[in-house]
């Protein structure tokens, strides 16, 4: 029973937890919602290395409204490749953002409701990517924005409610975009289960339902904050409390990615040529805009939430470039960027935890890390992870990414990107030597600040997937293999050859 | 390995020169391993490959032959007296731990670099070398001038770091494998591919950049404010060797076309000659060595482009004598500046008296880069001489290089003869420089490879030397290279070029003050200013685009959302439905259908023309209304009804934010919305035309068939015993979606009240004003909210009855929820909003006095906690998370006709249970009068404040 | 034993609601008006069997009379809406409830308010009631006797 | 009416979009709930406008598609919900700021 | 036959009183006025339509009983509560002549609330 | 039904269609906030008449529920909404 309810756990855990949180004396709720992403992230695990061993789809059918004549009649949650790999994924930064939250100095993980926001966070993330309902998928991203809206207005940073604002506010069109998406395509076929949808797309494309494909397409990028959808990230990466914005804008942003991956592959695979030339085209103004913007903001966290605009900009050429290998890249990409953001950010926050104004602004944290060379040096390593350095797992997911571009024939933009790859490393190490090299202004005490253990592990992970890539590469491409065709979804969820 | 162990034992380091002779014994070892493993290999290669990441192909490989040994041993052997060297420049420094770890790690990164056997492995360490440079560049980072010079450094052969990997993996692609073996075999094939230009262009941009060649050499002058065993070790004898190690490795592969040639060629000489004249330039002793060290690699870089056998020999002579004179002469540098203080040329001048052996050692070096005989520097240019007139080139090519070449020799007298006469001849410039001898063994780190310089030259054909040189050569070039190290070689056209230049190069000594201008100049620094400031200036527009306006955000959204459909849509139209005014078989129901459609946009647009925000609002519930009577015509009872009860709700909900809202705030807002905006008018008529589009494509093509809904009509009260089929799609067929669905709801409520308690009071904003200026008028404040007035008993009675009505209401909402509209949603919002009446009429501290029962997060909890163990339940009855199972009949509950004790009902309990929670939760906070939301806040500081204090005990 | 009084009409409301008159369902109602009055804790005292009888004769009486009070007076003001020439007399009058008792005040407004023509616009501490009508002139000769008479009807509710 | 319809929800979306492009606070908070009014009943009338009677059990004609209706249903306290917490969210705003001028809401930039 | 005869007659009638309710509101000359019409006369009109309908259609009495109940209830008070506001804001009467209230009303009114909102209004504007 | 009836129910209905369309003109043209409100609370009486009639015409309850759920919720919305337009609404 517990096989069959593979999928379902990764989403239950923390929904069940971040009730019972709210039960809960104050003192016992951050051990408790660790505790509680621990279990999940087992649960996730095990459906990872099960869908490893059984090489297909673990499909729940919720309620047990299973197919009926060819019909899913129910929500059905599906656990394969793609799904399950985003879902540890983001599970396991999460989980980490835990780690980072209980030693955080931040007022706000101290609020009662801090920590049961932030497992709902990790429910609605991970609903979304399980799903295998369209509509299911609209809730769950709602679960999602929502508990990422809260958790940004009620951050230390004085700017939080404006940037949890902004965002809502255009989260409630991405809202709109999706639920006219769906409305179009079950008005052409009359269901919302995706691989029902893959089935009927693949046999007809109505106007209605390309007209919803372009909406399906502004959502995901509105997700993914992918240029020209991107303004609310700057803002809401840098102003959500430390422990969540590493999550945000590591794992969270990787919901679009998803989406791309899905819509590309699995619903719209006679449109993906013009899908992936669109991707490849916003992928490559990502990673210049990004990387430019990156250098030019004028506070850490804000740069590196431009970064990622950067660096989903490189993932979404990799999923443009639509080869078997290149989405492998961008697949070992997206994972390898998740850990090294997800530390990065943590690095920020924990540097301006010890500045003398609690701040990442540039003109706040000058020298701060002088005192704190220990801080330093993981923050090289990260800063080598983005810009893509060996010994750490960015140089594999930069090489790649060109080595499939150099496959894929793909020039103009790899060199597009190429070139820009350099600003990764400008805002980088002009960010790590303003923080560690450049000496204060007057006496900076020493200043105890928010604990490194998570952003530790995490760079730790980094290097380590950048020593022993196999695992994560073999995953990938198992991944890139089974989304390369639609077929074997269908079959696992619909039971049947298309 | 050594890197590491400083690391460890730094603690323990003594913090005196024999660190050096400590750490030293780390490349003492890899120069035993080197040499003996070249002696087991002799005239073969040693590789060895182990699968690093099978699944993209990558191995770790590598290869071992006379080029990489002849590298390896450089870098090796110089590493040892620079080690020795070192010990002694950072005698007393605590801090250059850090100095030795990075340089120990750099040591590790060349080596790896030239015993690499496959471009990826090379590009590892290379990559490496970049990085422990830039540490060791910056070593001194409190200084400007060392970051900026570190940066540069790492910008530019960062940037050659992304070409040569780019390359690398054209390369690959083209060859079939990255490792050299395949590579050269492939040499044909590659050759002859259409992107050989790109793979030579990127592999040579790479090269060129570690190189420092004319253009991207700018950052090994700025390196310069590296300490001086670094600038030494890396900046002259080994990392910037790596450029001319990867050519050369290369060579077999890629050399000997045309524009193999002319590349290497024309940015070699450009290099040679451009570094050798601003190498006299410089003030600084430092820089004049980098900018002869620059020259040096053009002379280099030119030699490989060469397709002879000579200028393989000149370039493994080259390499080796440049290493070991130039080293010397910066070891020197740094005595004298660690001596004198001062490294400017400037302000030198005589010590030849105080420092006698640096001075013999400088000689020695300084002879050996002007390329005099009998030094091993004369040799290099010998050889180098004889290649530029080796008659496979055609005369002009020839003169032109002889010409550069003699030019650039020229110069580099000039250079030696700065070094030596300004430095140690005469008298100091500057009176207060004065120098004294260093230790002997930093002495003696220079004199080695000085001595070694002039006995490679006084001792020629030595033949184990003289075979290793050639098989080095050898591997470079492909084919037999004999190698003879004979210094006099009887009188011939490069012996009398040499000639030519040394005395040219004295004529232009005697004249350098004529020469030598030392003042700023155009650089190609220029050029990297520019560059970077093109880019802060592109850097700077970039982050303006985030202009803080959120309509302009939205509105970039909405125009970007209709590329996006024209791209995928492209107006392909289905056949449409023709214009009928009315189409219903029932002509009423359309009626009603137009007439609310035309309320619903007459309201909504009265919301825009209504100056007044209250206006605008009741506009706002109308449409709402309107939309449910459309609604119920469809016919969607069950959607009319949450649609009423929404759409109440949320007119309450607004008036109560309303309320709280400066009042004047919101007289300034009312006064925004006077004119018509057209770009915003035309962006809504997007949007608009967007979904009527979308809405006339949908019901033309009606009637559809939808997949699923039949099975629902068909099973809803077999499976489910719901009459309702659209209640039994909501608690039973998509009962995950309802899951989530009151999850979301009850995290609103949550995050209101998180919100009010919590962010409200952040940064003083709100605090302040609350404790200081609103507690006089807390009794008119308590007045004046909407919650607190007092009304007429007669409305107190009525509202009084409103919440028991409600309840039950509420109760057979919940109750007969799968028969008739309605269902815990409903009920939630029905039973909440008659608390917020209570609210309204009552106040809020005697609404919560009398509903002592109102605990709006365990609501909340409770609710979704009973969906979950209801569904965990029937996963233990039916084996399904969710699974809808009649409890009633298993325990045979007698139960009146239509209802049941089913999971559909414990499902609708726990919405209501979810949403009285959360709404309550809302109107809590909003409708709370704004004196009493104040002691809240209080008490809530208090509280946190309590539990700030503990945490920092 | 006085939540009685609540918990009979909110028994009476379910089954009107639910429209299901069987056995079980009266009880199911019994319960749920149980579990709403246990909720709202009403402050009520304790009646006897007698009482029930009046309370439902005399609220009966009330009933029927403010629905008579109802149609005629709608036809009044329907009379004078259609009228070309709308003439009104409008004014604001106090009008003292005459009972110390709550109920009766809020009753009595109820009715008052009911009845076309007049309304009641604010009731004071005291139990004044201040009443808009139509046609004050004529409110203010009438309404003390109607007033009266509603009194007298209620009485039995609220001793 | 299938012309008619359409326009009206078009138009319903386009006042919409237009007011949450207006400075006002509260017009654009009205424009948020004039969104998930017009995408409502898009999905209601465009998706399942074809029966007769109420989808209820043994309906005696052709039942309108109850699937949109249990979309909808979702969808209306979803966005519920959501206005709640941008309403909560505009009155800390507008008191931080102190302004109910959008525009004025832009501390963050660049 | 008669049975549907009468609900004839009673929808007839209901539908008048609405029209004439809405009449009301379109030629009373103020607010007061005005919520006589729609607060009670509309309000008899649905009562009469829910008689109707339990008279001619299989609906359930009790239910059309329940909600005639409430209507009766809330109708007249939701005027009230409107006459209230109208009188708190000041809002006069057209030709009144008398009010009783004038002088002892102890509400709030607008003439406070504006007062408050000049001499004091900048705190409140403060504070939220 | 007889045609006399369902003819009765028709005209019945489309005439308080017409009058909400003319309570919400009426909104937005009112002399002030009460009278708006008025205008408001109007829209939910004939909604309600609507819904009876819809009801009728249908012959099913389904619609009195509805109905019961507007008259309730109807009466909270403009008791808050009245509190409000004299306390919290600005000139
Ligand atoms: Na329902
Ligand atoms: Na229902």
């Amino acid at each position: 029973m517990i096989e069959l309810h593979l999928p379902l756990l990764p989403i239950l855990i923390p929904l069940v937890g971040s009730m019972l949180l709210l039960l809960l004396p104050a003192s016992w709720r951050g051990p408790f919602a660790l505790g509680t992403m621990v279990v999940s992230l087992v649960a996730s695990s095990r459906l990872l290395q099960v869908v490893a061993t059984t090489g297909t789809a673990l499909v729940f059918h919720a309620g047990r409204w299973e197919v009926v004549e060819g019909v899913a009649t129910g929500i059905t949650l599906v656990g394969d490749w793609l799904s399950a790999m985003f879902v540890v994924m983001s599970q396991l930064v999460m989980l980490l953002g835990f780690v980072y939250a209980l030693g955080c100095g931040d007022k706000v993980t101290g609020y009662g409701s801090f920590y049961t926001l932030f497992l709902l966070l990790v429910t609605g993330l991970t609903g979304t990517f399980l799903t295998g309902d369209l509509f299911n998928l609209f809730v769950f991203a709602e679960l999602l924005v929502l508990s990422g809206t809260l958790l940004t207005a009620v951050a230390d940073d004085k700017f939080g409610v404006e940037a949890a604002f902004k965002y809502f506010y255009i989260s409630l069109l991405a809202a709109a975009f999706l639920l006219l998406a769906c409305g179009g395509l079950y008005i052409s076929y009359g269901t919302v289960n995706m691989a029902q949808l893959s089935v009927a797309l693949a046999a007809e494309t109505t106007p209605l339902a390309l007209i919803a494909g372009g909406l399906l397409l502004a959502t995901f990028m509105i997700k993914s904050a992918t240029v020209p959808f991107h303004f609310w990230q700057p803002d809401f990466h840098a102003a959500a409390p430390t422990p969540v914005s590493a999550t945000l804008s590591s794992v969270v942003v990787k919901l679009g990615v998803y989406g791309y991956l899905r819509m590309t592959t699995l619903l719209f695979v006679e449109q993906a040529e013009i899908l992936q030339t669109i991707l490849l085209v916003v992928g490559v103004v990502g990673v210049v805009f990004g990387g430019l913007a990156a250098i030019g903001t004028h506070n850490m966290k804000r740069m590196l939430a431009y970064s990622t605009l950067a660096q989903v900009g490189f993932i979404l050429v990799g999923i443009g470039w639509g080869t078997a290998l290149s989405l492998a890249a961008a697949l070992v990409f997206t994972v390898n960027h998740a850990l090294i953001k997800a530390a990065m950010l943590m690095l920020a926050g924990a540097v301006a935890s010890r500045a003398p104004v609690k701040s990442a602004d540039f003109e706040h944290i000058v020298g701060v890390g002088q005192a704190h060379p220990r801080m330093g040096i993981l923050f090289f390593v990260g800063a080598m992870g983005l810009a893509g350095i060996p010994p750490t797992s960015g140089f594999i997911s930069k090489m790649l990414i060109f080595n499939s571009g150099v496959a894929g024939m793909g020039y103009w933009s790899l060199g597009l990107i190429g070139v820009a790859a350099i600003l990764t490393l400008v805002y980088t190490m002009r960010a790590f030597m303003r923080v560690w090299w450049v000496p204060a202004e007057g006496d900076l005490p020493f200043k105890r600040g928010d604990r490194l253990w998570a952003p530790a592990l995490l760079l730790l992970g980094v290097v380590v997937l950048g020593l022993w890539a196999e695992p994560l590469l073999v995953v990938a491409e198992a991944t890139a293999e089974w989304i390369m065709k639609p077929d074997p979804y269908v079959e696992a969820v619909l039971g049947l050859v298309p | 390995m050594g890197a590491l162990l400083v690391w460890v034992l730094r603690k323990w380091m003594p913090i005196t020169a024999a660190r050096g002779w400590l750490l030293s014994i780390f490349p003492l070892m890899s120069l035993g391993l080197l040499g003996r493993a070249w002696w087991l290999v002799e005239d073969k290669y040693l590789s060895w490959s182990w699968a690093w990441v099978p699944a993209a192909n990558l191995n770790i490989s590598f290869y071992y032959d006379a080029l990489s040994a002849l590298f390896g041993l450089m870098v090796a052997g110089i590493g040892v007296l620079i080690l020795i060297y070192g010990g002694y420049y950072f005698a007393d420094d605590k801090d250059a731990n850090r100095f030795f770890a990075y340089l120990l790690l750099f040591m590790g990164m060349m080596l790896g670099v030239v015993v690499a056997g496959d471009l990826i492995t090379m590009f590892l360490f290379w990559e490496g070398t970049s990085i422990t440079s830039f540490l060791l560049v910056a070593y001194k980072y409190k200084y400007e001038s060392a970051r900026k010079g570190a940066f540069k450094a790492l910008f530019i052969t960062g940037g050659g770091g992304i070409a040569l990997l780019a390359g690398s993996l054209f390369l690959g692609h083209i060859a079939g494998g990255y490792d050299f073996k395949t590579i050269f075999s492939q040499a044909e094939v590659i050759q002859q591919h259409e992107l050989y230009w790109v793979v030579l262009g990127l592999i040579a941009f790479g090269a060129f950049t570690k190189s420092a060649q004319v253009p991207a050499h700018i950052w090994l002058p700025a390196a310069m404010s590296a300490p001086t065993p670094a600038s030494a070790y890396l900046h002259s004898a080994t990392m910037v060797k790596a450029g001319i190690y990867l050519l050369a490795r290369l060579n077999p592969a890629l050399g000997g076309t045309e524009s193999w040639f002319w590349l290497l060629s024309t940015v070699g000489l450009v290099t040679m000659v451009t570094g050798a004249y601003w190498g006299i330039q410089q003030d600084d002793l430092k820089g004049l060595l980098a900018y002869s060290t620059i020259s040096q690699l053009g002379v280099l870089t030119f030699l490989i482009g060469q397709e002879t056998e000579i200028a393989f020999k000149a370039l493994v002579i080259g390499v080796i004598a440049h290493a070991l004179f130039k080293s010397a002469l910066f070891m020197c540098a740094g005595i004298i500046d660690h001596e004198t203080g001062t490294r400017l040329l400037s302000r030198l001048g005589g010590l030849r008296q105080s420092m006698p052996i640096t001075f013999v050692v400088v000689v020695m070096a300084g002879l050996s880069l002007a390329g005099s005989p009998p030094m091993f520097g004369f040799l290099a240019k010998e050889t180098l001489l004889a290649t530029a007139v080796h008659p496979t080139l055609s005369t002009a090519t020839s003169w032109l290089f002889v010409l550069a070449i003699v030019v650039a020799a020229a110069f580099k007298l000039v250079q030696a003869g700065l070094v030596i006469v300004d430095v140690f001849m005469g008298e100091p410039r500057d009176k207060g420089v004065k120098g004294h001898e260093a230790p002997w063994g930093m002495v003696m780190a220079p004199l080695l490879p000085a001595l070694a310089s002039m006995g490679v030259g006084l001792l020629p054909n030595t033949a184990i030397v003289a075979t290793f040189f050639g098989k080095a050569a050898e591997a470079a070039y492909g084919d037999k290279v004999k190698v003879s190290l004979a210094l006099w070689t009887g009188i011939n056209i490069p012996l009398l070029l040499s000639m030519g230049a040394i005395t040219a190069g004295l004529i232009l000594f005697s004249q350098r003050s004529w020469l030598i201008k030392r003042e700023e100049r155009w650089s190609f620094n220029r050029v990297y200013d520019g560059v970077l400031g093109g880019m802060d200036r592109l850097a700077f527009w970039a982050t303006r685009t985030q202009t803080g306006y959120l309509r302009h955000y939205l509105a970039v959204m909405m125009v970007a959302m209709w590329v996006l459909v024209l791209l995928l849509w492209r107006f392909d139209w289905p056949t449409l439905a023709p214009f009928e005014l009315f189409d219903d078989t029932r002509l009423e129901f359309d009626l009603i259908r137009l007439v609310s459609l035309v309320t619903i946009v007459a309201a909504a647009v009265t919301t825009i023309v209504l100056k007044r925000d209250f206006g605008a609002i009741l506009a706002l519930g109308a449409v709402g209304l309107s939309v449910a009577v459309y609604m119920a015509v469809e016919p969607a009872p069950d959607v009319a009804l949450v649609q009423i009860v929404v759409d109440l709700l949320a007119t309450v909900i607004l008036v109560l934010a309303l309320d709280r809202l400066p009042r004047e705030q919101r007289r300034a807002a009312q006064t925004l919305q006077s004119q018509i905006s057209w770009l915003r008018a035309g962006i809504a008529t997007g949007g608009g035309l967007l979904v009527a589009g979308m809405s006339y494509m949908a019901l033309s093509t009606r009637p559809r068939v939808s997949l699923v809904t039949p099975y629902y009509e068909q099973s809803a009260k077999a499976l489910t015993g719901a009459s309702d089929i659209v209640g039994a799609v909501i608690v039973d067929f998509r009962a995950l979606d309802t899951l989530i669905e009151i999850t979301v709801f009850s995290l609103a409520g949550i995050g209101v009240f998180t919100l009010f308690r919590w962010a409200a009071r952040k940064h003083g904003d709100h605090e302040a004003a609350v404790a200081n200026r609103m507690e006089p008028s807390l009794a008119a404040l308590m007045q004046f909210s909407i919650g607190e007035r007092p009304v007429s008993a007669y409305l107190q009675a009525v509202v009084t009855m409103v919440l028991p009505v409600a309840l039950v209401i509420g109760g057979i909402h919940m109750l007969y929820g799968h028969e008739q509209p309605g269902d815990g949603f409903t009920a939630g919002v029905i039973i909440s909003l008659a608390i917020g009446l209570w609210y309204v009429v009552f106040g809020f501290r005697e609404t919560r006095r009398r509903l002592w029962w109102l605990r709006p997060h365990g609501f909340i909890s409770l609710g979704v906690l009973l969906v979950i163990v209801t569904g965990l339940i029937s996963m233990g009855v039916e084996g399904y998370f969710l699974a809808s199972v009649d409890f009633g009949k298993m325990i045979g509950l007698p139960l009146p006709e239509g209802m049941k004790f089913s999971s559909g009902f414990l499902f609708e309990v726990a919405i209501a249970s979810a949403v009285v929670g959360g709404v309550s939760l809302i109107l809590d906070t909003l409708g709370r009068p704004a004196a009493l939301a104040v002691q809240i806040h209080r008490a809530a500081q208090a509280e946190f404040d309590e539990a700030e204090k503990m945490d920092s005990q | 034993m006085g939540y009685f009084t609540w918990i009979v009409p909110l028994t009476l409301l379910y089954v009107g609601l639910t429209a299901n008159a069987e056995g079980l369902n009266w009880i199911v109602g019994l319960l749920l008006a149980t579990l709403v009055t246990f909720l709202m804790r009403p402050e009520v005292k304790p009646h006897g069997i007698d009482w029930w009888g009046r309370a439902i004769v005399s609220g009966t009486r009330f009933v029927v009379t403010l629905l008579w009070d109802l149609m005629v007076s709608s036809v009044q003001v329907a009379g004078l809406v259609i009228n070309r020439d709308i003439r009104v007399h409008q004014g604001i009058m106090a009008l003292p409830t005459k009972h110390p008792a709550k109920g009766i005040t809020v009753l009595s407004a109820q009715a008052i308010t009911l009845t076309p023509g007049e309304l009641v616009v604010d009731i004071d501490d005291e139990g004044t009631m201040y009443v808009h009508s139509l046609n004050v002139v004529a409110a203010m000769e009438s309404e003390p006797a109607a007033q009266a008479k509603r009194v007298a009807q209620l009485e039995a509710l609220f001793e | 009416m299938v012309l008619l319809t359409s326009i009206g929800i078009g138009m319903l979306f386009g006042v919409a979009i237009y007011q949450m492009l207006q400075r006002n606070v509260i017009r654009s908070a009205i424009g948020i709930i004039l969104l998930g009014n017009a995408i409502n009943l898009f999905l209601l009338a465009a998706g399942s406008q074809n029966g007769l009677v109420p989808a209820y059990d043994k309906a005696k004609d052709v039942m309108p598609d109850a699937l949109p209706q249990a979309f909808v249903l979702t969808a209306i306290v979803i966005s519920m919900g959501g206005v709640a917490v941008i309403l909560a969210m505009l009155y800390i705003v507008s008191a931080r700021y102190g302004t109910g001028d959008l525009d004025e809401i832009n501390g963050l930039k660049h | 036959m008669i049975v549907e005869l009468l609900a004839v007659i009673t929808i007839m009638v209901a539908t008048m009183f609405s029209v004439i309710g809405v009449v009301g509101f379109r030629r009373l000359p103020d607010v007061y006025t005005r919520l006589h019409a729609t607060g009670k006369v509309g309000v008899l009109g649905v009562v009469m339509l829910l008689i109707a309908a339990v008279l001619v259609t299989p609906l359930v009495w009790s239910k059309a009983l329940v909600l005639i109940l409430l209507l009766l209830v809330v109708g007249p008070v939701t005027a009230h509560v409107l006459a209230l506001a109208a009188y708190e804001l000041g809002i006069e009467m057209k030709e009144g002549q008398q009010d009783d209230l004038q002088g002892v009303f102890t509400g709030i009114t607008a003439e406070k609330i504006r007062l408050q909102d000049t001499s004091e209004g900048v705190k409140r504007g403060l504070f939220e | 039904m007889s045609t006399l009836l369902i003819g009765t129910l028709y005209f019945s209905l489309a005439v308080h269609t017409l009058l909400i369309g003319y309570a919400v003109w009426r909104m937005w043209r009112g002399e002030n906030r009460i009278d708006r409100l008025m205008g408001f609370d109007l829209i939910g009486t004939l909604i309600l008449g609507v819904l009876v009639l819809i009801a009728m015409i249908e012959e099913t309850s389904i619609f009195i529920d509805v109905g019961l759920g507007l008259t309730a919720l109807g009466f909270v919305g403009v008791v808050a909404l009245a509190r409000y337009a004299v306390a919290g609404e600005v000139e």
